[in-house]
């Protein structure tokens, strides 16, 4: 969306409109996001409010430790890539390489762990379809589709941030980015930030608010 | 009429070629970033989709001049309603006004060199074509046969036909539309020329930013929730599936969490044309300008909180469909304002009747009629007997043809110096103007009787006493079909024969007007500076002019 | 050839129906009188070159504004109101009702009487008599309308809806599925005849059922093997049913649901998910096993089963 | 370029509170609060989303029109759960004119389907 030049964009009059257009731009983008991801959950709302005592048994089932240490992890990436961005604006480009990758890094931990929560949710039948096995729990079938429906697709912004941030990084290894222009970085940011509160919503809907009710 | 003729100041030195002259190749044409341009691949493009679903109307039409269904099968005419509602509204109705005239003119209106984002604005065309080609490639693969509304478990579990490839067109120009919006959005926010305060904004800036607020925040629950019922049919994820406990009522719930919004998206960008046709024709400035401004909001608000109204028969809540009902009688209100201040306007005007006046006029009683026949689908009691029967087709095609089109058309006479450099032959713009509204009335207003004696939708075969009104639609699509293809031939026609357009042949106020006809590459040779608000229109004046003509 | 303009109003929801339609239509004439009086007068007086007072009016914009957005806010509302208490009457079945059960699949509509009569795609019911549907689906959402009587309601696979009516007419009216189903939902039309009391009894006798649907869900009832569990002295320890039709159940978890249609229904086909209170869940699901047919005699069988107190209510 | 820049320490900082949020949240979950169970959880996890929001994501720094796009996503997704809620929630409580029904508490939980 951003010119990945120092260059000002024809249309623009500024550096500065230039940035702020950009920088709105991803807002307005992220409330797309929002309302997208938005439908799903209202799905799972009304489910869990329809099939009250399955959802609540279906999501006990659930492994609380991978969803936490999950959560654990992805706000920290939150928190290298803050900082990442902050070298970007001090124009640390050493730094910014490092919080980038380090960020990187978490995300390919957080799919680890998922992996191996999904892998075991096969191992118990958890999967939806014919073999699917969950005693007591009639729409138990219901609450796996939306589980997987939700990780699988905040599984996926989670693989378009780190190929983001790939290229963020190689662009800043090639010392792309200075204090005055680091747009590209800070909008990559925005929208990593994004997909972990996306996480922030998932994880007390699928793992915790059934625990004890 | 004879303003065309009077002389303006010669336009300054040529400092760059205007936008068509600036590339003939195709690439220079499939690569450009520059709004007017992609306007225009948008124009054909919509054309192009427009005359696919009108020839399955077309087909409809005649297969219903008869009760029996013998010229079609069912089948095929199921496939035919769906592919008709699906390109009329997809790919047609919404891109039309805002990624054509949208397009062309949001930049201009506002004064900047282009959009915010032009790269942004190429990608949409072409995920719009993407989409475009997948639709395309649907149809001619088979078809799909589930309505425009895809309702499940039929879309999801028993239909034989290509959904998938059509879902995956829809949400592909989907993607296309959000760009759009957003990119219009964040133009109107940042690309205003000094001076241009946003009450000055000319009001069809002010319906387009309405309309990419609905674009933005609406159409990614259309695209979750045709990937939902997607993923049902290849994977049998359930969650609409009524076998293991899905709700295909929540389908519903989310479809028209989009659709409904959508009905604003097609009819808000044509309210925008009308705003500026209306003072131009009658030469005054518009009335209620900030009520006209707040009401396409509050058009746009209010409009995303009515979706339940499509769903009164459909098995949600008593209740609800009170709430829904209320919500729905509530949207009128900012509709029925602009009616009335479109109408004050008019109110010791000097007005003339161009094509477009016509048009708008012709957008202004249709528009009305559809709008208030809503108000019979919103009113609970008299929907349970109205809904999906024949009165349903009559009121939104009222609204999106009778109003839409009409508007788009207007827009397009209208604008087309500007775009083309050309004028389009005045009299026969006000024939097919007149044809058009003739047939229109003729093809749906015996729907509305059909719909109360009623014959329900979708039925390419019905008992035989619904088919006098039948005889007269098909009567009437034939000469609305005359309507519709004079101006695409005097349009041609006007490219080579059409008298040269001088900049601003209707006198009108718009910055858009203030450049050559058509614009150069950056639209102006400096930035404007605004310094009055828009429609500057004096009736007094005019005719004094024109009295000083006639000695 | 015939030109209707008018619909019989074949049921005494009709002309309610119809008084608010044609309210509708004279608010819209008079709105569009409104609106196109005064427009087409603009139009004429000043149309350019015509000589008319074109000095700006003095009156404050705001003043006009509020009259033309206060005054159809109220019209709205009146409508609102009246639209609402139409609907109110449609949606909710009165007391005392003859029972028919519907049942909907791609492309017809299967009907049984309590008599045990069955009818496809036809209806006959005598005139006078409130006759209460209960309706549902075998496959996708269809919608069972009767144009004559004003009623129509999509009906949903996997839940029970309702619909009801007074025949004030004798004559027949059409059947239509108004939802669109697949490729032949114009073809899942019908007719619904209404018939004298004596002539519908007269039909009743000649079409002999073999046996009525209390009988039919009786005979289910034992052959499924509810009664084994459901009945006198059982190993398994599983609720009386009698008289529970219409009663508070209590719920596992303190919750009470009210045995409704859809309750049984639910109870069959998941009988895992609402257990009552102080029972195991060992009832079996018959998900699969019953059709849908099936179904509606034994939730009539259960309905029948007397006006004894349950168990639990003692 | 204009943006604020903002010390790695508050950013730290939110860090270790949204640390301390999880570890709270996840505590709570563990112990039975009834109705308030969720409540809980889901108020913790908005005030997470709100320091990501205003801190990571700068908006505590930025013009009011940020704001208004950061929270329009939000108000809008409220607008749609609000309203299909309030259809599920409601759902066959209309009682039909049929007496035979007892006046009862109606358990709206196992009606709504
Ligand atoms: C551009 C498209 C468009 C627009 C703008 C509208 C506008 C409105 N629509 Fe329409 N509608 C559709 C397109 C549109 N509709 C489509 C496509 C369907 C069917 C979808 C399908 O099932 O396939 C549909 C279906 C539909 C239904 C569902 C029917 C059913 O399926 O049972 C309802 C119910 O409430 C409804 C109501 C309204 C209302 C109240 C308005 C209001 O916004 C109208 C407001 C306008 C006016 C009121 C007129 C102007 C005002 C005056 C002249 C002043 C006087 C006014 C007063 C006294 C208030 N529409
Ligand atoms: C969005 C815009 C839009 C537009 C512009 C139109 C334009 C037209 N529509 Fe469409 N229509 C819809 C949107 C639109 N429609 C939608 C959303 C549906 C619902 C679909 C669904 O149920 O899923 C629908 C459904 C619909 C139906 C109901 C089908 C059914 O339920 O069984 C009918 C029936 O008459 C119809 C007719 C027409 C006609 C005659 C035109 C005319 O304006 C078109 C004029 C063009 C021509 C007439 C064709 C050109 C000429 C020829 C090909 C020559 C041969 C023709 C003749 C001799 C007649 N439309
Ligand atoms: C294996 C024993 C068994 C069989 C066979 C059985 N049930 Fe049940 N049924 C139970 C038990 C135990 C309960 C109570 C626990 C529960 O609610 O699931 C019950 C509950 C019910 C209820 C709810 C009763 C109430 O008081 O609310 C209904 C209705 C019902 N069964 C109907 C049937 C029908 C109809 C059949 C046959 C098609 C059937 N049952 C077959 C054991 C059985
Ligand atoms: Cu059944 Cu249409
Ligand atoms: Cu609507």
């Amino acid at each position: 969306m951003a010119e990945a030049t120092n260059a000002i964009a024809e249309q623009f009059d500024s550096s500065e409109q230039q940035h702020e257009s950009a920088w709105l731009g991803l807002w307005a983008f992220l409330a797309t996001e929002v309302l997208f991801f938005g439908g799903v959950f209202l799905g799972y709302i009304v489910y869990r409010h329809v099939y009250y005592e399955s959802f609540v048994l279906a999501s006990r089932t659930t492994n609380l430790v991978y969803g936490t240490v999950n959560t654990a992890v992805l706000l920290t990436s939150s928190l290298t890539m803050a900082l990442a961005v902050h070298a970007a604006q001090v124009g640390k480009n050493k730094n910014l390489v490092r919080f980038l990758i380090l960020t990187i890094l978490l995300a390919i931990t957080f799919m680890g762990v998922k992996g191996v929560e999904y892998y075991e949710h096969y191992k118990d039948h958890q999967i939806p379809g014919p073999s699917f096995v969950l005693k007591g729990a009639p729409e138990g079938e219901l609450f796996y589709y939306f589980y997987f429906t939700m990780t699988g697709l905040h599984a996926l912004h989670v693989v378009i941030g780190i190929g983001l941030l790939s290229v963020m990084a190689l662009l800043a290894a090639r010392r792309r980015f200075n204090p005055a222009y680091y747009t590209p970085v800070e909008l990559s940011g925005l929208y990593w930030h994004f997909v972990d509160i996306v996480w922030i919503f998932l994880y007390p809907l699928i793992y915790l608010i059934s625990r004890h009710s | 009429m004879n303003i065309i003729e009077e002389t303006h100041p010669p336009p300054p030195a040529k400092l760059e070629p205007d936008y068509l002259e600036a590339g003939h190749t195709v690439r220079s044409w499939l690569l450009t970033t520059d709004h007017k341009r992609i306007g225009l691949l948008y124009l054909f493009s919509i054309i192009f989709f427009f005359f696919i679903a009108a020839v399955a109307a077309g087909i409809m039409r005649l297969e219903l001049l008869t009760p029996k269904g013998d010229l079609v099968l069912s089948e095929t005419y199921s496939k035919l309603f769906t592919l008709h509602g699906v390109i009329m509204v997809w790919f047609f109705l919404i891109p039309s006004i805002p990624t054509v005239l949208g397009n062309f003119l949001i930049p201009m209106m506002i004064g900047a060199r282009d959009v915010a984002f032009p790269k942004l604005n190429l990608l949409s065309w072409y995920l719009f074509m993407a989409g475009g080609m997948f639709a395309l490639y649907a149809i001619i693969a088979g078809g799909v046969d589930t309505g425009w509304t895809f309702y499940t478990p039929y879309s999801s579990r028993y239909s034989n036909s290509h959904v998938i490839e059509m879902a995956t067109g829809i949400f592909l120009s989907g993607f296309g539309s959000i760009l759009t919006g957003l990119n219009f959005i964040i133009t109107v926010h940042k690309m205003r020329a000094p001076g241009m305060t946003w009450f000055r904004l000319p009001l069809f800036i002010w319906s387009h930013y309405a309309t990419s607020l609905i674009l933005v925040l609406a159409t990614p629950v259309l695209a979750i929730t045709l990937l939902l019922m997607a993923l049902e049919r290849i994977w049998g994820i359930g969650i609409f599936d009524p076998r293991i406990g899905g709700d295909p009522v929540l389908f519903q719930h989310l479809f028209w969490f989009y659709s409904h919004p959508a009905v604003y998206i097609m009819v808000l960008p044509s309210m925008a044309v009308i705003s500026e046709l209306i003072p131009c024709f009658s030469r005054k400035q518009i009335f209620g300008y900030k009520f006209i401004a707040f009401a396409s909001l509050a058009i746009a608000f209010l409009g995303f909180l009515v979706w339940g109204h499509h769903m009164f028969v459909a098995g949600p809540s008593v209740y609800a469909g009170l709430v829904f009902s209320l919500l729905s009688f509530l949207v009128a209100i900012p509709s029925a304002i602009k009616v009335f201040n479109w109408t004050a306007t008019l109110h010791r005007g000097s007005i003339s009747f161009e094509t477009p006046m016509l048009y708008a006029l012709g957008f202004i009683g249709l528009f009305s009629l559809g709008g208030l026949t809503g108000l019979f689908l919103a009113a609970l009691g008299a929907d349970v007997h109205l809904t999906d029967t024949y009165f349903i087709i009559a009121h939104f095609h009222y609204i999106m043809v009778g109003g839409t089109v009409l508007g788009f058309m207007g827009g397009m006479h209208f604008w087309w110096p500007k775009i083309t450099g050309r004028m389009y032959p005045e009299k026969m713009g006000q024939l097919a103007a007149l044809v058009t509204f003739i047939g229109f009335n003729l093809t749906f207003f015996p729907q509305f009787i059909l719909g109360y004696l009623g014959m329900p939708r979708r039925y390419h075969a019905y008992a035989p006493e619904y088919q006098v009104y039948n005889v007269l639609s098909t009567a009437g699509a034939s000469i609305l079909a005359v309507g519709y293809i004079l101006p695409v031939i005097y349009f041609i026609w006007s490219l080579h024969k059409g008298k040269k357009a001088p900049a601003n042949p209707w006198n009108a106020t718009g910055l858009e007007w203030q450049t050559p006809s058509p614009p150069p590459v950056h639209n102006f040779y400096e930035t404007p500076l605004v310094v009055k608000g828009p429609y500057d229109y004096s009736p007094e004046e005019e005719e004094r002019k024109l009295e000083e003509r006639h000695g | 050839m015939r030109v209707p303009f008018f619909l019989d109003q074949a049921s005494t929801l009709a002309p309610r129906v119809d008084a608010l339609y044609y309210g509708l239509v004279a608010l819209t004439a008079i709105m569009m009188g409104i609106i196109f009086l005064p427009m087409f007068y603009f139009l004429y007086k000043y149309r350019r070159g015509n000589k008319a007072d074109r000095r700006p009016i003095r009156i404050p914009t705001w003043k006009i504004e509020m009259t033309w957005t206060v005054i159809p806010l109220f019209i709205v509302i009146g409508f609102y109101c009246w639209g609402s208490s139409v609907y109110f009457e449609i949606e909710r079945p009165p007391a005392k009702a003859m029972e028919i059960n519907i049942i909907g699949k791609q492309w017809m509509w299967k009907l049984q009487h309590a008599e045990g009569n069955r009818e496809i795609n036809q209806l006959h019911v005598p005139v006078g008599e409130t006759v209460r549907l209960t309706l549902t689906s075998q496959d996708v959402i269809h919608d069972f309308a009767v144009p004559a009587f004003r009623i129509k309601q999509d009906v949903l696979p996997g839940r029970y809806v309702v619909e009801w009516f007074k025949a004030t007419k004798e004559g027949t009216y059409h059947i239509f599925c108004n939802e669109y189903c697949g490729v032949s939902h114009a073809s899942m039309i019908g007719e619904v005849i209404v018939m004298s009391p004596a002539a519908y009894q007269d039909w009743l006798a000649r079409g002999q059922p073999e046996e009525t649907l209390v009988q039919s869900g009786e005979r289910l009832f034992r052959e499924l093997g509810c009664s084994g569990c459901h009945m006198g002295n059982s190993q398994i320890r599983a609720p009386r049913l009698e008289g529970v039709f219409g009663k508070p159940v209590p719920l596992q978890g303190g919750q009470f649901v009210v045995a409704d249609e859809k309750y049984i229904r639910d109870s069959i086909l998941l009988p895992q998910s609402q257990i009552v209170y102080g029972y195991a869940p060992l009832m079996p699901t018959y998900a699969g096993h019953v059709t849908e047919e099936e179904l509606f005699q034994l939730i009539a069988y259960i309905k029948g089963l007397g006006n004894k107190q349950p168990e639990y209510m003692k | 370029m204009s943006a604020k820049i903002i010390s790695p320490k508050t950013y730290v900082l939110v860090w270790l509170a949204l640390m301390i949020l999880l570890f709270l949240t996840w505590g709570a979950s563990e112990i039975n609060f009834g109705v308030f169970s969720p409540v809980i959880a889901i108020v913790i996890a908005v005030i997470k989303m709100l320091l990501v929001v205003l801190i990571f994501m700068h908006v505590r720094y930025s013009s009011r029109l940020t704001w208004v796009f950061a929270a329009a996503g939000f108000l809008w997704l409220m607008i749609m759960i609000t309203l299909t809620m309030g259809d599920y929630l409601t759902r066959g409580t209309v009682r039909p004119q049929n007496k035979s029904i007892p006046e009862w508490k109606v358990d709206t939980e196992s009606q709504s389907r």
